[in-house]
């Protein structure tokens, strides 16, 4: 357990990276669904003009101490997966704060943006916010099933929790990638993935084409800047947290640039092909595939 | 109807089990041991010529007193379950004329009857009868007179007195026995005398006296409420 | 001869059980009662019953030859207390009726079943 | 020493006097009814310390100075003298109580009166059959006319058919007794039973008249329509005199005549008394009318009693303690109720609503009622326990499960009645005036229940050791029960806090039960302390909560099976008045009971074969459990898990909880339902975990556990009532622990651990705070609250705490019991439940965000705009608790790790080990501490940052929000939290259909409707109620001696 400041600073660095590189892959994301519905999009430096906007705005009007902090909560939990996970694999500077807990604190430390964010969006008194946290609550309970099944499977698969270990134990090349050694953990878990990022078909979230609604519907300016630069490290965050469980982790940065961004655009590519769902459709759906291949999954270890 | 079916069935089943009896049962030819011992020792331990006076004033005293206590019972029982309001109460009701007969045949012989009651009750532990069989002897003497005349009034005070004395006088005469002689009930109060005689057998006929009296007064008692229940409007 | 005192007894006993099971009217149900007591009675005396001996008092029998020349005294001891306990309960039974009487002016015993259940 | 003579002599004595001057002077009547009565009690009354303090030799009376058989002889030994005591104590009693009704009916009523009595006494007295039957008959006759004391209809019926019936059945004993005679030569009891008249063909059937008569007198089901009709008709105080003076002296006649026919009689009476038992208590079920009811359960406790003279040869010399424990209390307790009865004189035992009006009546039925279900302290639980016990010695499981079966189907109409009389809201409620005389008799009554119960305690094998320090602490609260809230809550939390004192040496060491020990009397003094917001003389709750917390501290100090039955019975009594306290509680409070009882009925049984396999009284013995292991251990978890209510034993708790009061939900949740849980790990513990049975048993709990936890959180999410959510969210949360110690590995059983203590700590603070917020807000449903934020931050922040807790989100010690699940789970290899308790963990974010969204946050009311903060006596509390959570989160080491240690010895492997504060396993890792600090500085460093970027943020007000432009008018409107989950329940809403409701809703209906059924046999009818005794005859007959 080191707490030494060159630690912290390699952390921060780490996180640096990350941050951009969400950025960049929200912004190239964003253009290539522009793409795909016949638009041009947005410029690929789109997402650093919004933050620097966003933080420069003057207006600060707040709805209350914890829609102040809500927020705070929010990139909390960004950054918190960012620390329990290790990014780069056997680079003790990348590994970040991981020997702290293993794979179920990440599972677990996921709900703690989550109900921050809840709890900041439900002082501001907005009913779209609750509804979207309503329907947030539902579809994330349901996306967790497949999730933990999967997660089950490979802990009997590799006896182990420890992300480090099991991104250890895929070491060896290409084969040993938990993708083809653990298929069916694997499937479900990319599927529910796709709820976790929550793209269509499972936005009704926050239904960004319609009216404003979902959790952020309060939030402007300078909260608003928190919760975007909390979603650019989330969703690298997360991507790597699949990478590690799935695809054998990364070596360097490159690799894991290459990775997250592939399983970015898996969620990505669902998206522009498929419409939404209605919130008992996802629910529904997310308890048939998934759930059936994630038990499949133990069962093959039974 | 079915009903009736099972009320068959039922006497059958009651049957067989009397049937049951009649089978264990081929009478006897010598007496039990219980009854050897009366037969034996009753006359010199009790000194009554009639056993079952013996056996029923002192062997088996304390039946006899629940005896008198279930008449004492019925009777009260009775009088504060006909009681009624008097407001309800017509004093001399329309009833039919008695016929002459009845009326003075009942003048004549209703003295006989008390006194044929008295006779068989103080003879109790000598004859058959005693002190139930006189005291219902004299009743029947009350109800003749209240058949002759539905009006006439018994006198309740009187009997409950007379009920109650030869009650209380029973009682005592049964705990002085525990003091004077063997036990509650015993006759040895006085002399045995001689079989036979009527001052024999120690305090038999005195007991046998008050519970003449107090049966007699008991049954006319009763007989007198229930008539005088008549008396009520309904 | 004893065995056609006790069945008589018996026969008693059932036809007065009869008459309490099956009849309808408050009072024939209290003769059947009646009937139904006599007859235990005389089963009772027809047990202190032995065979060709005389009644159990001592005028010209001999105390001393008792034992073997009279019956037993206790069950006509017993029958007396019966009787005389029947009678109670007799006695009781009509006041009872007297009275049910006056509440309903009826005497069929199926008119009585306020209480049930 | 005056002889028992004098009984029958003064009695009939002072008898005819009355008659003498009876018309003359009424007051004198009274007076000599009276001073008759006490003559009979003091010499019984002497004869029975004669026979306690120097045991002398039986005294016999011969009558006329001659033995028997020539004469008739009476006998006063020790039995005949505590039965006459009590006969002549009840009349006594009953004489005071009568005493105006007696006087108005005059003279001849007062002379029956005394002569009932004395006819008793002689019945239990004499020796001699014929004499026994001419007393029988007086005492009938006495009862035929006292039934005619108040003169109405209905009397005068019943005491017809009562007439009749005792008619039939006294020819049939004179029939007996005669052939008795006939074969025996002679009329002397003892002569008859030594003349075995069993054996011979022949004289076998005077036996069986002998005791069809008796049985019949006892009033066997069915042949009992007379009987019932006499308790229905006739003034309570008669009734009361039938059920406990004339049962008594019956069921003494029984016990002398039972050797006459020999061992294979006594099976015969044994099936009679089950029957009558079981038959006439189902029936009690559909009773509305409060005497007839009392008819049917006096019915069926002779039965019980009946039944136990059957079993004699079995229990052997168990038999007289065990008789007189339940003879004792069924007598004080009928009397007492009868004697109720009479005072508040209701058609409908709604009526006994009342009840309310007089407290202290109201604490005289709940313990007659008590006592007749075998409550502690009362002698009928010590019976019943001996009883059990023994039976179970012998292997007679039949018996075991007729007797609780019945006892259990008593309570069903028992404490229905007891719940209308605490609770229903009933229209025209007879009002009632007290006079001395009706009063002072009940409440001698419900004096000797306990004097008995603490006397005979130390009877029992193993009673001695019952602590009865606590009880005397719940008797000094009722007696200051006048003083106000705030003496008696500090007097409570004193003697709470002394006891811990006292019991820390007795624990230390014991680490088990010093942490349940620390959850119930930290969490007792914790919860009482609220109780200080609250004003007036809360009547009767101090006592009730003091003996809740005896009965938990019991259960901890127990080390014999007796003392830890006896605690857990305590506690549910306790508890059970703690629930009903609340407004709407009433039917929740029954179910309750209902639940409570089957379990502690199952635990009874249980422990019976834990006991009859090794006739080892400890604890222990749940550890070598030979005969039938399987079904004593699944008993004993049932037993258990009604009060841990799991799925399908649930139903009573969302109520129970939901409508308590505000300071009593967090007592029952957050505490007592940890009983159950304690229950269950000794039960583990002691348990032979190799047999199949147990595997079995530990796989289905698992599955049980797994599932309650879905259904608890998904039911708590689609609530709208505050305390219900909550409550649901107990019957998960139980559902985790179940789940955890059913796993048996050290792992599991941590996670067990940390779920209880963490349940304890964050529901103890969410049922304080939200009680206290309901009760400010006056509304239980949550859409109508909102807002609350900004008027009682205290209370948001606590509630946060807690659902963070909750849901396992670290840093908080949540997650501590989450991680331990996985490694227990990936050891054990139940991944399916596993994956089934994640499942609904996850789910638990929905209510938990609903109550806190709804509560706190949204919009506000308006009529809520001038709200204060919750009262500072519920925040305390709940702070404590927090710091709790924060500690237990910030060094989890410090206490999994002695946990870890004392329970690795109970496990083949220990899983886990510690490097500081690190935990390993051999799956994964989590260190509590570092997790804290790095969340810690993260979150401040990025406050700062927010802080620094908009420091001065500028406040609006509630309106001013994005609403497609629009001011929204009414925050009704806005404020988004009813039903929010309607996609959710639309999707899986089917996964928590009530099959278990409905389920135990058919159950109750068949009960009732069987009862109904049965009933129709009492048509009303006399000839027909003589008709089913001459049927009982017959039919005993012919199965008795198939018609030789």
């Amino acid at each position: 357990m080191d707490y030494s400041i060159t630690k912290f600073l390699w952390t921060l660095l780490g996180l640096f990276i990350v941050l951009n590189w969400g950025m960049l892959m929200s912004s190239t994301m964003r253009r290539i669904g522009a793409r795909v519905a016949g638009r041009y999009g947005i410029p690929w430096y789109q997402p650093w003009i919004d933050l620097v906007k966003l933080y420069s705005l003057r207006t600060h009007l707040t709805h209350g101490t914890m829609f102040y902090i809500g927020p705070v909560f929010r990139l909390m939990g960004g950054v918190g997966i960012f620390l329990f996970l290790p990014m780069v694999y056997g680079n003790p500077h990348w590994s970040n704060y991981s020997f702290s807990g293993d794979l179920v604190l990440i599972l677990y430390f996921q709900f703690f943006g989550m109900l921050g964010m809840a709890l900041g969006a439900g002082e501001g008194g907005q009913p779209f916010s609750a509804i979207g946290i309503s329907r947030g609550l539902s579809q994330f309970a349901t996306i967790e099933v497949p999730m933990t099944l999967a997660v089950i499977s490979i802990a009997i698969q590799y006896q182990t929790l420890s992300i480090s270990d099991i991104v250890a134990a895929q070491q060896g090349g290409f084969m040993t990638w938990t993708l083809w050694t653990n298929p069916l953990a694997t499937g479900a878990a990319m599927l529910s993935l796709l709820g976790a990022f929550g793209h269509s078909p499972f936005n009704l979230v926050k239904a960004p084409n319609e009216i404003p609604i979902g959790p952020p519907t309060e939030y402007h300016g300078t909260f608003l800047g928190v919760l975007r630069t909390n979603g650019a490290i989330l969703h690298v965050a997360e991507a790597a947290l699949f990478m590690n469980l799935f695809f054998g982790g990364a070596g360097s940065w490159f690799e894991l640039i290459i990775k997250t961004f592939l399983i970015y655009f898996w969620s990505v590519f669902v998206g522009t092909v498929f419409p939404r769902f209605r919130i008992e459709q996802s629910v529904r759906w997310f308890l048939k595939v998934p759930t059936i291949l994630g038990i499949l999954a133990i069962i093959i270890f039974l | 109807m079915i009903k009736k079916i099972l009320i068959i069935g039922l006497l059958a089943g009651v049957g067989l089990i009397f049937f049951d009896l009649f089978n264990a049962y081929q009478g006897s030819e010598v007496l039990g041991k219980t009854g050897r011992y009366y037969a034996e020792n009753g006359a010199d331990e009790v000194g009554a010529a009639n056993l079952v006076t013996a056996v029923i004033v002192t062997y088996r005293g304390l039946d006899t007193l629940g005896e008198v206590t279930i008449l004492f019972l019925t009777a009260a029982i009775i009088s504060f379950v006909l009681k009624f309001r008097r407001e309800d109460f017509i004093p001399n009701r329309p009833v039919r004329i008695t016929s002459e007969l009845l009326d003075s045949a009942s003048q004549v012989i209703v003295p006989v009857i008390f006194m044929v009651g008295i006779y068989i009750f103080i003879n109790g532990h000598l004859t058959p009868g005693g002190g139930f069989q006189g005291g219902a002897v004299i009743a029947s003497g009350v109800l003749l007179m209240i058949m002759a005349n539905p009006n006439f009034g018994i006198s309740h005070k009187v009997i409950a007195k007379v009920e109650s004395i030869s009650g209380i006088a029973f009682v005592l005469i049964g705990i002085m026995g525990i003091f004077l002689a063997g036990g509650f009930l015993d006759n040895r109060l006085l002399g045995l005398g001689n079989l036979g005689e009527l001052f024999s057998a120690g305090v038999i006929p005195i007991i046998y006296t008050f519970i003449g009296l107090k049966v007699g007064a008991e049954l006319s008692n009763i007989l007198g409420t229930i008539s005088h229940a008549q008396n009520e409007k309904n | 001869m004893e065995y056609i005192i006790i069945s008589t007894g018996f026969a008693l006993a059932l036809l007065g059980l009869w008459g309490i099971l099956s009849q309808k009217n408050l009072i024939k149900i209290i003769l059947g009662f009646t009937i139904f007591n006599t007859g235990i009675n005389i089963v009772m005396v027809s047990i202190g019953y032995v065979r060709g001996k005389a009644a159990p008092i001592l005028d010209v029998i001999k105390p001393s030859e008792a034992a073997d020349k009279i019956v037993d005294p206790l069950p006509q001891a017993l029958v007396l207390t019966a009787i005389v306990i029947g009678l109670g309960v007799t006695a009781l039974m009509l006041v009872y009726a007297l009275n049910l009487h006056r509440e309903k002016n009826s005497l069929d015993i199926n008119s009585f079943k306020d209480l049930k259940w | 020493m005056v002889g028992p003579i004098y009984i029958i002599a003064v009695a009939l004595g002072i008898a005819f006097i009355m008659g003498l001057f009876g018309k003359s002077l009424k007051n004198f009547t009274g007076w000599a009814m009276l001073a008759g009565l006490g003559f009979m009690t003091y010499v019984s009354g002497q004869w029975l310390l004669e026979f306690l303090n120097n045991n002398r030799a039986v005294e016999t009376i011969y009558t006329a100075g001659f033995k028997p058989p020539y004469s008739i002889n009476l006998q006063m030994g020790s039995y005949e003298a505590l039965l006459t005591f009590l006969i002549n104590v009840v009349g006594l009693l009953g004489g005071i109580y009568l005493y105006k009704d007696l006087k108005k009916t005059g003279t001849n009523a007062m002379v029956v009166f005394l002569v009932f009595i004395m006819s008793l006494n002689v019945v239990v007295m004499t020796r001699d059959m014929f004499n026994l039957f001419v007393f029988l008959e007086v005492g009938s006759i006495a009862t035929a006319g006292l039934i005619l004391l108040d003169k109405n209809g209905n009397a005068l019926q019943a005491g017809m058919k009562y007439l009749i019936a005792t008619g039939i059945i006294a020819g049939i004993l004179l029939i007996g007794t005669i052939f008795a005679y006939y074969f025996a030569g002679s009329l002397n009891i003892d002569d008859i039973l030594a003349a075995n008249l069993g054996a011979a063909k022949a004289t076998v059937i005077a036996v069986f008249l002998i005791y069809v008569s008796i049985l019949l007198e006892l009033k066997p089901f069915p042949a009992n329509g007379w009987g019932i009709d006499v308790y229905t008709a006739a003034n309570p105080g008669i009734g009361a005199l039938v059920s406990a003076a004339s049962a008594t002296a019956m069921f003494y006649v029984l016990y002398k005549l039972l050797p006459l026919g020999g061992a294979e009689w006594l099976n015969y009476i044994a099936v009679i008394g089950g029957i009558t038992f079981v038959g006439s208590n189902l029936m009690g079920t559909k009773q509305n009318n409060p005497n007839r009811l009392l008819g049917y359960s006096s019915i069926g406790q002779i039965g019980l009693l009946t039944m136990i003279l059957g079993l004699s040869d079995i229990l052997g010399e168990k038999l007289v303690f065990v008789a007189f424990g339940i003879l004792i209390s069924h007598y004080a307790a009928k009397a007492g109720l009868f004697w109720l009865s009479g005072i508040i004189k209701a058609k409908d035992i709604k009526g006994w609503a009342a009840l309310r009006k007089s407290p202290f009546l109201l604490f005289l039925f709940g313990t007659f009622v008590f006592a007749l279900i075998g409550f502690p302290p009362f002698p009928s639980f010590f019976g019943k326990w001996e009883l059990i016990m023994t039976l179970a010695t012998g292997g007679h499981w039949a018996w075991m499960t007729v007797i609780l079966v019945g006892s259990f189907i008593e309570g069903i109409y028992l404490f229905r009645w007891l719940g209308y009389a605490i609770k229903l809201d009933h229209e025209e409620l007879p009002d009632f005036k007290i006079e001395w005389n009706k009063f002072f008799p009940v409440w001698v009554m419900a004096i000797v229940l306990y004097a008995v119960g603490v006397y005979v305690t130390p009877m029992v094998e193993g009673g001695s050791f019952i602590n009865y320090i606590p009880l005397m602490f719940v008797l000094f609260l009722f007696a200051i029960d006048f003083l106000p809230v705030y003496i008696k809550n500090t007097v409570s939390i004193g003697g709470i806090i002394w006891y811990m004192f006292h019991i820390y040496p007795v624990l230390e060491g014991d680490l088990l039960r010093l942490i349940f020990a620390g959850i119930f009397l930290i969490g007792g003094v914790l919860t009482l302390m609220a109780g200080y917001s609250k004003k007036g003389t809360r009547k009767g709750f101090y006592p009730m909560a003091m003996m809740m917390f005896a009965g938990l501290i019991g259960i901890i100090e127990a080390s014999t099976l007796l003392e830890f039955f006896f605690s857990w019975e305590l506690m549910t009594a306790g508890s059970y008045f703690l629930i009903i306290r609340g407004k709407r509680s009433m039917p929740h409070g029954y179910s309750y009971m209902l639940f409570s009882i089957a379990g502690a009925y199952a635990i009874l049984f249980g422990f019976g074969l834990a006991f009859a396999s090794g006739f080892d009284t400890s604890l222990a013995a749940l550890g070598s459990i030979s005969l039938l292991p399987t079904l004593a251990y699944t008993l004993l978890a049932v037993g258990f898990m009604t009060k841990t209510a799991s799925l399908g034993l649930h139903i009573w708790l969302p109520g129970a909880h939901g409508e308590a009061e505000s300071d009593v939900s967090p007592m029952v949740s957050a505490i007592l339902l940890k009983a159950g849980v304690f229950g269950l790990m000794i039960l583990f513990l002691y348990m032979d975990r190799a047999s199949t049975g147990a595997t079995n048993l530990l796989y289905v709990l698992g599955w049980v556990g797994a599932l309650t936890t879905l259904m608890g959180n998904m039911s708590a999410a689609f609530q709208e009532d505050a305390k219900r959510l909550l409550a649901y969210s107990s019957v998960a949360q139980l559902g985790y622990i179940l789940f955890a110690i059913s796993i048996m590995t050290q792992l599991g059983w941590l996670a067990g651990f940390t779920y209880t203590i963490n349940h304890f700590m964050f529901k103890a603070v969410l049922f304080l705070v939200i009680g206290g917020i309901v009760v400010k807000l006056g509304t239980h449903n949550m859409y109508e609250m909102g807002g609350m934020i900004k008027k009682m931050p205290f209370s948001f922040v606590a509630v946060l705490i807690s659902i963070i807790v909750i849901g396992g989100i670290p840093p908080l010690s949540g997650f501590a019991g989450k991680w331990l699940f996985y490694n227990a789970i990936l050891e054990k290899g139940w991944y399916f439940q596993g994956a089934i308790i994640f499942f609904a963990g996850i789910i638990a974010f929905l209510y938990l965000y609903k109550l806190i969204h709804s509560v706190f946050l949204g919009q506000l009311k308006d009529n809520h705009r001038n709200m204060k903060e919750i009262s500072a006596w519920i925040l305390i509390p709940s702070y404590v608790m927090i710091i709790g959570i924060m500690i237990f989160s910030a060094f989890p080491q410090y206490i999994l790790k002695p946990i870890g240690n004392m329970i690795a010895p109970y496990f083949s492997s220990e899983a886990l080990s510690w490097e500081g504060t690190k935990a390993l396993t051999s799956f994964g890792y989590w260190d509590g501490t570092t997790v804290m600090i790095v969340v810690g500085t993260a979150f401040v460093l990025l406050l700062g940052w927010l802080v620094a970027l908009s420091s001065k943020a500028k406040k609006i007000e509630q309106f001013n929000i994005v609403f497609a432009a629009e001011r929204p008018h009414r925050p009704e409107t806005t404020h988004v939290s009813y039903n929010i989950y309607a996609g959710y329940q639309k999707a899986l809403g089917f996964l928590i259909t009530p099959f278990v409701t409905a389920f135990w809703d058919a159950m109750s209906n068949l009960v009732l409707e069987v009862a109904n059924w049965l009933r129709r046999i009492y048509s009303g009818s006399m000839q027909n109620y003589a008709l089913h005794v001459v049927l009982f005859i017959v039919v005993f007959y012919l199965i008795a001696l198939g018609g030789l």
